[in-house]
């Protein structure tokens, strides 16, 4: 079964009616992923693809039995729907709005972490239990059922990684997109707790950036809670330059911190191998299982 | 966005903090003239963003009208750290006690801003904290109920002031903090602040970073940016106008790729096969082809660039997208220059057909292509 | 503190909130002049602080600039509910659709800020409250996260209104918040909330009362207040200039004590007795001779007073301060009235010493002090 | 034993330099109250009638075994050091200020909350257990070691009350002042609960007075849980006006809500014996024991 999301969830989409929300809620849907209903301030008593839409969330979970929510919402306005679906008591929400200030993604977090959510992103990809349900933006065919959890700071060097994980008829467990910014709900010591308790999931793929230091806290996790399931990393960012953002708002060396090499040498110390190339995480992850 | 020293301190002194007496000079003229009228020793200071600005050579002292426009005119024009120096800020000289810092910041994996100090200033607040970690007084703030006077009062103390010198020090620390909060700053410090011989304390150096993501709310600061005063190089700035992610490194092979992350991973193996990347360069997700022609002109135009990489893994980018901006491009200007291209995911049969057509070779390998461009580079400067 | 209307409306035009047309008028001609330049029907509204204006009088309709004259004529100087009139609103007349409240107050209970709406707006919130109940919403505020707009989209959608013209009533009730946040208000609230018949909607009556205790950081409300632009009587004006807290009552017995409680059961027990007390006034905790001799000469420049209960139980207060204060306004200006005193507490025997070498009677129950003042007056109003 | 204060009450002083509270300090220590210390913000190092003055709270407490506080702070600052005693974890706070903004002390209350401590006041005379402890600036000499549970929302009303409780000869367990502000931390209800759990006590007496719906929630309260010790109460303002403030910022009747007819009924609906004038809480009690 899936982490966060699975055959049980019923998702209610937020900025249901612009292009992106629209657009996914399709690719959703076609995955087989329960949509029950669409949010759009001012557009209620619509549809998109069939999926009713209302004025808040308020309304959608009163007439839709609904447990997670994906986020489409421009940024401006990408934090107060957090607080309305957090309010709404969904026990999973995805972020998929990039450029939220960091200012609103902090009190948003605060507020998940004092009722309990669980919140993924922004500025991810989103999360796929394969075969399951898909709850997110990321194209669907790469991913295969199976037995590798990934969590991961990035969107398409995930599916970079994912696909070799699926050629190597590995498959994939649940495959995290934990988010490129400096905030983020979900963290990789979260997604690592997560998959020590998920039978399904053998073996464990994560990959960091630069910027941050939530990678060498998932080292000092598992090297001090003696993780129980084969760990391999991959770091992007090492020829990345101190103070330029890489792309992601997250992806950038302050100082001295947040450097590939302090992130992969953490990560060495905890006995996680980390692989030089993407094409490696695969390879090393068949050797390990 | 980094603020010029000046414009921070102008912000600075609007929330009460105690900057030098100062005029910011962009001719050496002024420079005099600024300093006449402060009527003592100054400080001549380069407004560049660059950090490290102090050891090479863009800060200067003068204890004369005269000096000082020397001073000016010799940072004035000239290029520190890669970047032309357009103004300086003419400063009063401040006697000095002691150098500390306070600052406000944001903490990732706490998500919540902290307040950090230290009697230590002057130097880097990573250098502090690698060379007297016992010496940083650290705060992490309170996500629903914000900072506090009395943690500041705390931190006042525990950096070992007592009486009015401590109610002062916590005062300026909380209306940073305030400052902080209301521009969206990912980073407010003073460093150094001065404790001065009577006591008082003064921000000798101030740096603010803004919240992109943030600029929004604050209209004054976008129309400056808008206004164009920036330190972009001109791709920087042609990429930013089209909405791509963009640095310049030091290498010579051009990068292009779709995600964050997938372009930093095409760099490590660029240089794990013995190459140096000449930039990155993300088209974001759901590239276009006005998108990609955009990309791939920015770095054909970069005369560093030997040979070009485009590694596009296409989810919501759509492959013949890519190839329909890639042929675009030569079209118009031509390939002066060897590209590699990988191209896989979505629409990836109908992207390799177009090229094909077009007799470009495509791999579909990420590390294959990387050697590749590598090789042809190698082969380029050793022929 | 209560705003005046055109004052609130200044304030929540500021805040983006649609209001009428309109302007204040000191004179007729001023009135005249705005609904000339207004150009259409106006309604003509005293501006003073007291509730039921509409009821009492105070507002007026009026098609023609001449009719405006007169109307304001007619309010200007005039004593609307006990206050004289000295400005009116002159506002364009709005055709309604329905009549809403909107309102933002403090849940004593819930210890915490609350939004208040009705679709049956026009009269007093208490008086929908009590008839249609159903036709309310309530939420109460989280102090640590603030209202949201989705909450405000909540409430426009209950009062049952969809699309731009819910997300416009959202908007007019997140931008109440703000401003009543923003001015420490005890209770800010449009009512009514006029939807107009093309479905946008207007403030047309607007109230705003800031927290009192909060005035210190709204220097230009408590000028506003410094200036004597206030509806206080005489004694109320004394009594706030000395630190007094007083309230005019319709009753002949005057009554002073220390404690607002112990006032308070003082006035019920004189009326318990069948007195009708003239006044509350609590000279507070710690209270002089000097506080003690205003205290008693605002009470006896009352004409309606026709004898004083002076009542204290010292506790921070000492008895011997109170007696010496009684004894100076007799000394300054003599008892023209009859004068019971009730005195225990903290120096309770000086005090007395004090009083009775006076050739003044002090008694120690409060129950018979009341009984005792009750029927000095009676006898009077008697003979 | 008291409650809330007692023996064992060890008590800092916020704004122990100012004149009330460096004057009722020695009261209190008179009184045989444990004070530890005291704070003010600049004044650290120095001594208030040979306590020790700090500049924070958290000084204080680490320098002193601490587990309550009383607060003379000024009415702008009064709130943030309740924060700042609420932040150390004191787990009693007495905040005697008067004035203090209604939006400060709705945060304070909210935190309080969340960490569960007791906050009196404010504008209280503050808490006392005659005998044990006195945390407040109540004139000791009307309070007698005895039975009566004593929960007032007024300061020399609750003097007059408590005085009659000390002449019939039933003294009182604990006397708190609730505090006359619109927002206070201890409830009526919170009260009740109190003395119901203590021993000591065998009746109740709560005086009231007009403005908000503090009392009709008592009233409740003793309705629904059949309360088990006898209640008697006593509401003052009677005879006030609507919308005008009686002293306190509290005692105001708002439109229909706050009156003492209300607050009277919803007492003798609950089966509490309302008292018409001061004198008759004492007898009352007497009669009902």
């Amino acid at each position: 079964m899936g982490i966060f999301v699975d055959k049980q969830t019923r998702a209610i989409v937020q900025g249901i009616t612009g292009a992106q929300g629209s657009f996914h809620t399709k690719l959703m849907l076609n995955y087989g992923t329960q949509i029950m209903a669409g949010v759009t301030p001012g557009k209620g008593g619509t549809q998109v693809h069939q999926v009713p839409v209302y004025d808040t969330v308020k309304e959608a979970t009163e007439n839709h039995d609904a447990n997670a929510s994906i986020i489409f919402v421009p940024a401006p306005f990408a934090a107060e729907a957090t607080f309305e679906a957090l309010e709404a008591n969904l026990k999973t929400i995805v972020i998929i709005t990039e450029h939220i200030p960091i200012k609103d993604a902090i009190r948003v977090m605060a507020k998940a972490k004092q009722l309990g959510t669980v919140v993924i992103g922004p500025n991810t990809p989103g999360v796929i239990a394969p075969g399951e349900c898909k709850l997110g933006i990321m194209p669907a065919h790469v991913f295969k059922p199976g037995i590798v959890g990934i969590a991961s700071r990035s969107g398409t060097l995930t599916y970079e990684i994912a696909a070799g994980i699926t050629a190597a008829g590995l498959g994939q467990s649940t495959c995290i997109g934990l988010g490129g910014d400096p905030i983020i709900g979900l963290s990789f010591v979260e997604a690592l707790k997560q998959f020590e308790r998920d039978e399904q999931t053998k073996a464990v793929a994560l990959i960091g950036e630069i910027g941050g230091n939530l990678e060498e806290r998932a080292a000092e996790f598992i090297a001090t809670e003696g993780y129980e399931k084969p760990v391999v990393a991959y770091v992007a960012g090492r020829t990345a330059p101190r103070g330029k953002r890489m792309g992601h708002a997250g992806a950038i060396v302050m100082g001295r911190t947040g450097t590939a090499r302090s992130k992969i040498e953490a990560f060495e110390k905890a006995g996680v191998r980390v692989a030089e190339k993407p094409s490696e995480v695969a390879k090393i992850l068949g050797q390990r299982i | 966005m980094k603020l010029h020293e000046y414009e921070a301190k102008k912000i600075f002194a609007k929330y009460g903090i105690p900057i030098p007496k100062g005029e910011v000079a962009t001719t050496s003229t002024q420079a005099r003239e600024i300093t006449a009228k402060l009527n003592v020793p100054v400080i001549v200071k380069a407004q560049i963003l660059v950090a490290g600005r102090g050891k090479a050579g863009g800060i200067l002292f003068a204890d004369t009208p005269e000096e000082a426009e020397l001073a000016a005119r010799k940072l004035l024009d000239a290029e520190i750290k890669g970047v032309r120096v357009s103004s300086v800020l003419v400063e009063e000289k401040v006697s000095v006690q002691k150098e500390l810092y306070l600052g406000i910041t944001v903490d990732r994996a706490q998500r919540c801003y902290v307040a950090v100090a230290s009697s230590r200033g002057g130097m880097e607040i990573e250098e502090i904290a690698a060379k007297t970690p016992e010496e940083i007084v650290k705060l992490f703030i309170d996500p629903a109920y914000g900072f506090h006077l009395y943690l500041a009062r705390q931190v006042a103390r525990k950096m070992g002031y007592v009486g009015k010198q401590m109610l002062n020090l916590a005062s300026i620390f909380f209306k940073l903090y305030r400052l902080a909060i209301d521009f969206d700053a990912e980073l407010a410090e003073m460093n150094p602040l001065m404790e001065k011989p009577n006591q008082e304390f003064v921000a000798a150096d101030t740096r603010l970073i803004v919240d992109d993501n943030a600029l929004y709310r604050h209209v004054e600061l976008k129309n400056r940016l808008a206004e164009g005063e920036t330190e972009l190089t001109p791709q920087e700035l042609k990429a930013q106008e089209s909405g791509l992610a963009y640095v310049k490194l030091e290498g010579n092979i051009g990068i292009i790729g779709n995600g964050a992350g997938l372009v930093m991973a095409t760099l490590d193996t660029i240089q794990l096969y013995g190459g140096n990347p000449a930039n990155f360069l993300d088209v974001g997700g759901g590239a276009s082809a006005e998108r990609m022609a955009a990309a791939l002109n920015i770095v054909l135009s970069d005369s560093e660039v030997k040979a070009v990489l485009i590694n596009v893994l296409g989810g919501i980018t759509r492959c013949d997208d890519i190839a329909k901006g890639v042929l675009e491009v030569r079209k118009r200007v031509g390939f002066a220059k060897p590209i590699v291209i990988r191209l896989v995911g979505t629409n990836e049969e109908e992207g390799r057909r177009i090229l094909t057509e077009a007799g470009i070779h495509v791999l579909s390998s990420m590390e294959q292509s990387a050697e590749k461009v590598v090789e042809i580079v190698n082969v380029e400067g050793g022929g």
